[in-house]
């Protein structure tokens, strides 16, 4: 394989990695607090991509004020699926709060179906951020530099907050466990809904850059990436937010690297990442950078 | 206290949906049942439409419905009788097609069905319809298993080794292509099929070696970057990479986007405003399908046009509206050879059908039921779908 | 001099380098009733885990009547005859009281699965015995009248007997009460002891039981371990414990019958 | 005690008979339509119960199930069809000569999918089944897929994306409702059995399971090998009912269906399984005049709104998972001794007044 096609693969996994990865620091901030596979996360991706969609093109709103339109309802639409279908189970079994979040992921999912139809929808890409670059033989969109530097961004601030700030200490004190968090005066609630705040604005990120990178919107646009992401958060160590980061990256390169070296397998390449995802979980269940927790009786 | 007080709030606000949702559902059953009343007297005939309108091949399924309503509000009435057209959706799922036709048959009681895009969900509907002897006319299902071994499946569509040659001699005769490379999606049965015939089409006038790549994707994947690079790598004359629209109309804009700007051919289904919308700045994008504005083949072709263009001004013609049409009047025409509703007539009437004038061309159908007809390739210039030549069939 | 039924031949156990038990070597001999006591966090209950396998482990073995269990599962280790009750109560919700103590008898049973679904003669012989010994079970402890309660809507001494059959049921040789006497009052704890010394009788058993109550302990243990900080402190008979200046020590400023 | 016995054995078969008659009389009189709508309720039924073993009874979240139908579907389906229609059939790449001249009746064929599928729960459970909860869930729904996508790309034995058609059809209630009602006495026997009784142990209170000497591994394995049995089972029955079978059948996305019928059906109920199979499926069915265009009452029309079924269920789902987690029948069955209790309450009641 000659040099440039190489870095052209390196471009590819780059693109993919950091959109992995931003969408992964989502999944594993809902995981890591309530313990939960938050499947509706993926649909808060797609119901993003379309409030951005319709707040260009129908209200031809200037991209920006419509990206910050769409984190901000996606934002609401988190904290509210999390008032209305997790926080009355909160006490039940696990099962029960999971099966909620299948039953929201559904719903969302075939409203959406209902009210904008199946047929996709071509995303405006605003051309102030979406050109091409040439470097030699390489070529890349400019997405492949912005996504990785937006992700970093967030990356920094998500780790500000849940290292630094006294809300965040409190997240790490109620993601240990509920009750004596409690006990320690810490509103657990609140800390709940914060981390909700926070994991859908990033999903509602994640969707804007997911559909800016892959211009079409469809009400099932959120299943695949969804699954590929908590994959990614599994494999950095769920629940731990530069684990997301490097699972998101890790996952990006194996699928780009795997087409890349072995094209014949190119057709079980989605099998791989559920491949690595078992692997992992059968031998290293705390993930690349989670930690291994013995279980008391 | 409060927070059970909202729980219950919001309870009852579903229920409320749910609730009127069902009562809905139930006036529309009545209305339903009044009209089937109606039928019971028997003056009107049904024809059945099993489609795709939610689920993975919604787009097809719709652009296809649309069509067939159109030729239903031209002719409404044949043998003297109001037809009566009976939509299923089958959610892209085959267990429901199945179910849809058999719903059609000996619920509605249709006297011909007409469906469905994609050919997995035609294969489901056929045998329903073979077991209970009731003609079923395919606008779009192109794989050839779908009609094999069924005598009581037609369509109006030329079949994929037809599609796949005609594409890989306009590779080889008028792009002057030496090598090509394949992208296929595993998982669809007619990117699969297609890409075969391409590649059998190909190899056998440039040789087993001018397939230089030959690269798979899922359905529902994203992205192909990956492949794409691979295929670059080998720098290809064309690269053929028949799909959904879905993925395809991504794939293709990926390719140029990563600089690689050598003819990309592809199939019928392209013919889709997604797919057009994501490549409208690009180029050098051929593919087959069955219609044309552009050349009206025949007589019928201007007159859906024209009614095309009145019943629908925002929208593009395609070829799945003109299938769609086409499989209705041929019913009707069917009917009318026949000289009455009953299925095993106009399955005969069917069979017989030689130089039928549609809106796609002139259509004889062949032992197997397969329609026997001209090719036409269109190519993206302009951001739109442009008339390239037309290939009949030798 | 008697075959002692379980070695602790030295065991030590870890948690995240937090030395939880260290270097603990105590014998039991056949029906013996003895004690661990310690205050709380002395390692009383990882010592249990340990030997009923939920725990291995880091150093030394276990021997049950000369066989080394060490490692074995806790199911393995139930065959052989060691059963255990819990600090914290662990019933079956969702069963009666005899499905609750007939679940015991599983791991006595003769015939395979396929029996049961051909509803063979010897499955349902088996069935029926099993039946039979669990209802004696209950009439023993005087629960035969709400055999077919919801084991969850017992009163609490209750269910501490229930846990006590459950764990007999295993037809054991060798059983581990975890602290039975736990919020019961004086006369409670009485009955307990009576019932606990006429249990061992009738199914001669050998206890090993880890008690806060003193009376309880000082009552019916024949010798008594003392733990602290997972270090065996000291062990002996009730007088001896009762007048060992570290057991004091230990227990200093912690109430006797907390 | 002992005449309650025999009383309930008369009415149980009393029950069978009824069923019968009913079955007799469904396929002299009912529809082509009405038989296809009761046989795929039978498939759910299958599908429903042996999820609800390892879900609802043994406390597993698995959601591997649509894989193994998937391999139940294709063992059955390659089994049966003609060596003649796989010639035809498999026109890309030839079927490998081993399998290109078997062809199997019908139940032999239905068993092999069911031991097949159960082989495969067992290897897949093996390393899966260390796993708890979620990630459990989701690590069996990885190996779904991943048997999906390796039946999609094992060309010469599955016919890949094309897919097979021509597989026999088989039509007859007695065939699908034979199977389901077999399939229901077993797992009854199975969960009125100690192994059942291990089972929900195992669900109440691993440790405590444990300690009584159940070994969990070893009977989650079963209890997960038998799931899958009756999923490869169901799968090979849906093959026969629609005659054609492709890997797109079997997206994860079909494991929530029959989730959805566990759930609303009450997890640890086999009674609540087979009802809400039953109405879901149907109502699947009855539903789509919600999705026809229509007029209420003449006066305003209502534009056909493709979707709005699988809305209603995804709300049903939720709705029943946060205010009656019960569902249908919670952890009850039916059973005689309530009836019959019940009787008794009103004769003694007839007889005091």
């Amino acid at each position: 394989m000659s040099v440039d096609i190489f870095l052209q693969n390196v471009a590819n996994s780059i693109t993919l990695g950091s959109l992995y990865a931003l969408i992964a620091i989502g999944y594993t901030m809902v995981y890591g607090i309530i313990r939960l596979i938050n499947f509706a996360h993926a649909d808060l991706l797609m119901v993003a991509a379309y409030i951005a969609f319709f707040g260009i093109l129908i209200f031809s709103l200037p991209w920006y004020w419509a990206f910050i339109l769409a984190i901000i309802l996606t934002t609401l639409l988190g904290v509210t699926i999390e008032k209305v279908a997790y926080r009355p189970l909160r006490n039940s079994p696990r099962i029960s709060v999971l099966i909620s979040a299948i039953g929201v992921s559904f719903l969302l999912q075939n409203v959406a179906i209902v009210v904008i139809g199946a047929r996709p929808k071509p995303f405006p890409r605003p051309e102030q951020l979406v050109w091409n670059i040439n470097i030699g033989e390489i070529s890349f969109l400019s997405l492949t530099i912005i996504i990785p530097i937006v992700t970093f961004i967030l990356l920094a601030v998500v780790m500000f907050i849940v290292k630094k700030t006294k809300m965040g200490i409190a997240m790490r004190a109620v993601s240990r466990d509920f009750e004596t968090a409690g006990l320690m005066s810490v509103d657990v609630n609140k800390i709940i809904t914060l981390t909700f705040v926070i994991g859908s604005a990033l999903a509602g990120v994640g969707g804007i850059m997911w559909s800016m990178q892959y211009p079409q919107v469809d009400p099932l646009m959120g299943l695949f990436p969804g699954i590929k992401c908590f994959i990614a958060a599994v494999m950095g160590g769920i629940g731990s937010v530069p684990g997301a980061m490097i699972g998101g990256f890790v996952l990006g390169f194996c699928e780009i690297m795997i087409v890349a070296f072995l094209p014949a397998l190119s057709g079980y390449r989605d099998a791989f990442a559920f491949v690595i995802l078992i692997l992992i979980l059968l031998f290293r269940p705390g993930g690349i950078l989670g930690e291994n927790t013995v279980e008391k009786v | 206290m409060l927070k059970i007080k909202r729980g219950r709030y919001i309870t009852i606000v579903a229920v409320l949906i749910a609730l009127s949702m069902l009562v809905v559902g139930c006036g529309g059953g009545a209305a339903d049942k009044g009209t089937s009343d109606k039928d019971q007297a028997g003056d009107v005939i049904k024809i059945g439409v099993y489609e795709p309108l939610t689920g993975t091949n919604a787009a097809g399924g719709q652009m296809t419905v649309e069509g067939i309503k159109l030729a239903n509000e031209l002719y409404p009435e044949v043998l003297g009788k109001k037809v009566e057209l009976v939509v299923v959706d089958n959610k892209s799922e085959k267990q429901e097609a199945a179910n849809a036709v058999e719903r059609l048959i000996s619920k509605e009681k249709a006297n011909v069905i007409i469906g469905s895009y994609g050919s997995s969900l035609a294969m489901a509907g056929g045998p329903v319809a073979l077991d209970a002897e009731v003609p079923v006319i395919g606008c779009s299902p192109t794989n050839p298993a779908v009609t094999l071994d069924n005598d009581y499946y037609f369509r109006v569509c030329f079949i994929d080794p037809f599609q796949g040659t005609v594409m890989s001699n306009y590779a080889t005769g008028k792009l002057g292509a030496k090598t090509a490379a394949i992208i296929q999606d595993v998982q669809q049965d007619y990117s699969v099929g297609l890409s075969n015939y391409f590649e059998k089409a190909f190899k056998a006038t440039n040789g087993d070696a001018s397939i230089v790549a030959k690269v798979n994707y899922n359905t529902g994947d994203k992205d192909f970057s990956a492949q794409l690079t691979e295929v670059k790598s080998k720098n290809p004359d064309v690269i053929f990479a028949p799909g959904n629209f879905l993925e395809c109309g991504i794939l293709v804009a990926k390719a140029r986007e990563l600089g690689i700007n050598v003819p990309i051919l592809g199939g019928d289904t392209w013919e889709a405003e997604e797919f057009l919308n994501q490549v409208t700045q690009y180029k050098d994008i051929y593919f087959s399908t069955h219609f044309t504005a552009e050349e009206p083949v025949t007589p019928v072709s201007t007159t859906f046009l024209d009614e095309f263009k009145k019943a629908y001004p925002n929208k593009e013609v395609n070829a799945f509206a003109a299938l769609g049409f086409d499989t209705y009047i041929l019913a009707l025409d069917a009917m009318e050879r026949a000289g009455s509703a009953d299925s095993t007539a106009i399955r005969d009437a069917l069979a017989a059908t030689e130089n039928f004038a549609g809106a796609t061309g002139i259509i004889t159908l062949d032992e197997n039921g397969d329609a026997t007809k001209t090719a036409v390739i269109k190519k993206v210039m302009d951001g739109k779908f442009v008339y390239e030549t037309k290939v009949d069939p030798q | 001099m008697m075959k002692e039924v379980l070695t602790t031949d030295h065991i030590s156990m870890e948690f995240g380098g937090l030395r939880a038990v260290s270097n603990l070597h105590m014998q039991v001999f056949p029906d013996e009733i003895v004690g661990l006591i310690g205050p709380n966090g002395a390692g009383k209950t990882t010592v249990f885990n340990m030997i009923t396998g939920v725990y291995t482990p880091v150093e030394g073995q276990i021997y049950f009547n000369e066989q080394n269990i060490t490692g074995l599962n806790p199911a393995q280790i139930a065959k052989l005859g060691i059963a255990r009750t819990f600090q914290n109560i662990r019933l079956f919700n969702s069963m009666t009281v005899l499905e609750n103590v007939m679940i015991s008898k599983h791991l006595r049973r003769k015939t395979n699965i396929i029996d049961a679904v051909l509803g063979l003669p010897r499955y349902n012989r088996e069935r029926h015995e099993h039946y039979q010994e669990c209802m004696a079970l209950l009439k023993k402890v005087q629960l035969d009248d709400v055999a077919n309660e919801m084991a969850t809507s017992l009163p609490y001494g209750k269910q501490r007997r229930l846990e006590i059959v459950r764990a007999l049921a295993t037809e054991p040789v060798l059983l581990l009460l975890d602290e039975p006497a736990a919020g019961m009052n004086p006369n409670e704890s009485l009955e307990l002891m009576e019932f606990i010394t006429r249990i061992k009788n009738e199914f001669n058993l050998t206890i090993l039981m880890i008690e806060h109550h003193m009376e309880v302990i000082m009552g019916i243990c024949k010798r008594i371990y003392v733990l602290d900080y997972g270090i065996n402190i000291a062990e002996g008979n009730p007088r001896e414990i009762q007048t060992d200046q570290r057991v004091i020590e230990a227990y200093l400023g912690v109430d006797m019958d907390a | 005690m002992d005449d309650r016995k025999n009383i309930k054995m008369v009415l149980n078969i009393a029950l069978l008979l009824v069923i019968c008659i009913i079955l007799w009389w469904g396929q002299q009189n009912l529809s082509a339509f009405y038989i296809r709508i009761l046989n795929l309720s039978a498939v759910f039924v299958v599908l429903g119960i042996s999820m609800n073993l390892v879900l609802g009874f043994t406390g597993m979240f698995s959601l591997g199930h649509s894989g193994f139908m998937c391999i139940g579907a294709y063992v059955a389906a390659i089994l049966t069809m003609s060596p003649a229609s796989k010639e035809i059939i498999y026109f890309m790449e030839p079927i490998t000569p081993l399998l290109a001249n078997v062809q199997w009746p019908i139940f032999p064929a239905i068993v092999a999918a069911g031991i097949v599928s159960a082989f495969f729960g067992f290897l897949i459970g093996i390393p899966a089944l260390r796993l708890r909860d979620d990630y459990l869930a989701i690590a069996t729904l990885g190996f779904a897929e991943i048997i999906r996508i390796v039946v999609t790309n094992t060309i010469t034995i599955t016919n890949g994306a094309l897919g097979l058609k021509n597989i026999p059809s088989v039509k007859s209630l007695w065939v699908y409702w034979g199977i389901a009602i077999i399939t229901v006495i077993i797992l009854k026997r199975i969960i009125n059995s100690n192994w059942g009784y291990a089972f929900k142990a195992i669900r109440d209170n691993e440790i405590a399971a444990e300690a009584m000497g159940i070994s969990i591994f070893g009977h989650k394995v079963l209890s997960f090998t038998i799931g899958a049995f009756f999923a490869g089972i169901a799968g090979a029955l849906m093959a026969f009912l629609i005659t054609s079978v492709d890997p797109t059948m079997f997206r994860f996305t079909f494991t929530f269906q029959i989730l959805l019928i566990v759930v609303l059906g009450g997890m640890g109920s086999l009674t609540g399984s087979v009802i809400s199979a039953v109405v879901i499926t149907i109502l699947m069915e009855v539903l789509r005049v919600v999705e026809q265009p229509m007029n209420l009452l003449g006066i305003l029309q209502i534009p056909g709104l493709p979707g709005m079924r699988m809305v209603i269920f995804a709300l049903g789902l939720l709705l029943v998972i946060l205010y009656y987690r019960q569902g249908l029948m919670g952890t009850r069955e039916f059973n005689w001794d309530y009836i019959l209790d019940r009787i008794d309450s009103i004769r003694k009641r007839g007889t005091s007044t």
